[in-house]
């Protein structure tokens, strides 16, 4: 099991997110890997972007200075362009979308996440991060909610653990686990590993998780480079 | 039927010690004169409502850097480095919500609504010390409205009467401030006659609608 | 004082509660009297007429079938048209508009009004009423909730009364009552009277009022046929 | 993205036991042909939610005559004399809500918020029984949120996607009621292409649109 690159990692989740992410589906992307996700769908994918600050059908990013759309910025605070048939709204709106319980994916990252499906992703004792934004709300609304994260953080500490220990985003939130080497699925408050990429043994996953997790009989491994 | 005022004088109705609502995401959507002209005044003791507090000394980042504020509530500050500061000095109180619940108690402070049960935040930080509720098995914390003296917002046109329309993602929590306030100060790219704006398009109703303040497009 | 007819009675108080309307004002009216009070209005004073099926901004009844506007009418099922200015919402915002405090008046009919201000108006026991419609939202919602009634029913029973007997509206929620022969006004829970017609004494309306009100120091008598 | 069905095969996505919204106010912005091919059907044990139930024989109406209904929840049911006949025989189950509380329930209901209080109804027959609180020294009523299986609506025009957008005050219940169901059916006059209506005018996005049924306008 060969050291990736920050690039690989990125790139490898934002792939296997693509993949994840359903055909025809509405999703809200966080920042990062999240938008990176989009580069890599198939061509025959179409998905229809949700950003909480007011906008149903989010394109591109412009391409020239000249493409940029006065007023037309995501969540992210990134500018965007309008897509055919996009729309607007109020704030209050668009969070009653989220939390309709319509919305089919949200890809989010993660600071911690526990083996009941706990989330950590908005705030570090001491480091400056000054509210959580929509993060909450979108862990509570959207039907799959795509963690991606990378396995274990820089620093060697554990990412999938037990018990959060960083404060809690939402508690039994995550669907969907995404990391350069794992994906996992939560049902029923269980966390379950169901694929994992070909350069790892389950033993080695086993080694970087601290998380209780069962693995299902039908694990798949995904061939990467 | 709204008022027609320059900046200068609608930013005298101003006063110190009161809650005011300013609408923007981002620094889209916000009103940057009256803002501006708030931060050179002498007004404090301000409670400000909003979702960001824009960057160190640009926009909300002004009122923050002369002290002009004695507490914000919003949803995501971490873009003023100043704001995190100070906070983390004990010199500015500010209050976090989940951003969907930042709105949704803004929308119920101005529609009569004693409060409601959400599910959003059980369990984190920022629902500490709330009243909870299981519902059909689950729990919930309960939500105060939000209200305040004043709502400062940005529209991209009013009619004379004050109906308002925005202008794609600069939307975002203007409408539903509007409702919130006592008293709502708009300003606006552009005024036209009563009647140039489809009924059907018009997002915020002129009741809501004080004072209009014509500041130009992109100023 | 004499026997008035039916239409006496109705346009004595159309007209009274037309004066009461604030110039400028957003106001929201009931079927019957309310609806007649406009054609009673000052030229100079100007109101702004919300309809709680959705619209701000209510133009007179169309004057002929040519006139008629497709998808347009009031809460009492009538044709109505524009005004420059007015505009459209969902029935969710229409009554965020009135439990918003922005609503200067309502005008609406009674059974029957207590000494407290609580309002009675939407159904007699065994009568088909079904549902109460938004009354009991405008009454709660709007800054000054002007009941315009008949003083004494046409069986001789008081309308004024000490406590209500048929199905409650609202609590403490009348601020202006209007009848053919007086004005009362209700501040603190208490019952005030401030004008009577001209063909009245304080003792008549004291004779056809079962609810307690005290009499105001200046009550004025207004001149009428 | 919405499909597009006709009236005959849309009908035939609904069923028995079934709880189901109908757009509309006083047979404006009613689903009308959606309405009398239930009226055809079979169908039976319906819970209909909507503010009225039209006139006798007449919208709604037919399904009342038709005694096709369990139970209608709304705010106002007098324009039809033979429901309050059946109702008063104890035929036919009817809950009567103040307008605006059953607007804001259904609201709650599409936007997953776990109930609200209003001071609307307080101390009347139509919040018997419900949970009180005292807020800021008032008495409130809880209320919770409406949903149901389905929500059959009318709108004037429709882009392929399912966007809508409504006429005048055909709009009243029908964008809320969008929010609110597991399966979304709207009549409309009309279909047009996406990018056709303005991305600011939209009133129901159409995210909230399973099936689009074109019956041309004013049928």
């Amino acid at each position: 099991m060969r050291q990736l690159t920050d690039t690989e990692i990125r790139t490898r989740i934002a792939k296997k997110v693509a993949e994840l992410l359903p055909d025809g589906g509405f999703v809200n992307l966080g920042v990062g890997i999240p938008t990176q996700a989009v580069n890599y769908l198939s061509p025959a994918k179409k998905l229809y972007i949700q950003t909480e600050n007011g906008m149903l059908g989010v394109g591109p990013a412009p391409k020239t200075e000249a493409d940029i759309v006065p007023n037309l910025i995501n969540a992210s605070r990134q500018p965007i362009t309008e897509t055919p048939g996009c729309c607007y709204f109020d704030s209050a709106t668009s969070f009653a979308m989220i939390r309709s319980g319509r919305m089919d994916a949200t890809v989010i990252g993660a600071i911690q996440v526990s083996e009941r499906g706990d989330l950590a992703n908005w705030a570090l004792p001491g480091k400056g991060v000054l509210g959580p934004g929509g993060a909450m709300d979108l862990v509570v609304g959207v039907k799959d909610v795509i963690v991606a994260t990378q396995h274990v953080a820089n620093n060697g500490k554990h990412k999938l653990v037990e018990n959060c220990t960083v404060p809690i985003t939402g508690l039994e939130v995550v669907n969907t686990l995404v990391t350069e080497f794992a994906v996992f699925k939560f049902i029923n408050k269980e966390m379950i590993l169901v694929e994992h990429s070909s350069d790892v043994t389950l033993d080695d996953i086993k080694a970087m998780t601290s998380a209780k997790y069962t693995v299902a009989n039908d694990v798949k491994a995904w061939e990467v480079d | 039927m709204a008022k027609i005022l320059s900046p200068e004088e609608a930013v005298k109705l101003i006063s110190s010690d009161s809650s005011i609502m300013i609408g923007g995401f981002g620094n889209i959507g916000n009103p940057k004169k009256m803002i501006d002209l708030i931060a050179d005044t002498e007004l404090k003791n301000l409670t400000i409502i909003a979702n960001d507090l824009g960057t160190p000394n640009v926009g909300l980042g002004r009122l923050v850097r002369n002290r002009q504020i004695k507490q914000a509530i919003g949803s995501y500050f971490t873009y003023n480095t100043e704001a995190a500061e100070l906070y983390f000095e004990g010199k500015l109180n500010l209050k976090m919500m989940p951003q969907g619940t930042f709105a949704e108690s803004i929308r119920a402070g101005g529609c009569g609504i004693g409060g409601f049960y959400t599910r959003v935040g059980v369990g984190s930080d920022v629902t500490e010390g709330a009243e909870t509720k299981e519902i059909n098995g689950r729990k919930y914390v309960f939500v105060e409205p939000l209200k305040a003296d004043f709502a400062i917002l940005r529209a991209r046109k009013a009619d004379r009467l004050g109906n308002l329309v925005y202008e794609r993602t600069a939307r975002n929590f203007n409408p539903i401030m509007a409702t919130a306030a006592k008293f709502t100060i708009v300003e606006v790219d552009e005024i036209v006659e009563p009647g140039t704006l489809s009924p059907e398009e018009i997002v915020t109703p002129f009741i809501y609608v004080d004072v209009i303040v014509p500041v130009g497009r992109g100023e």
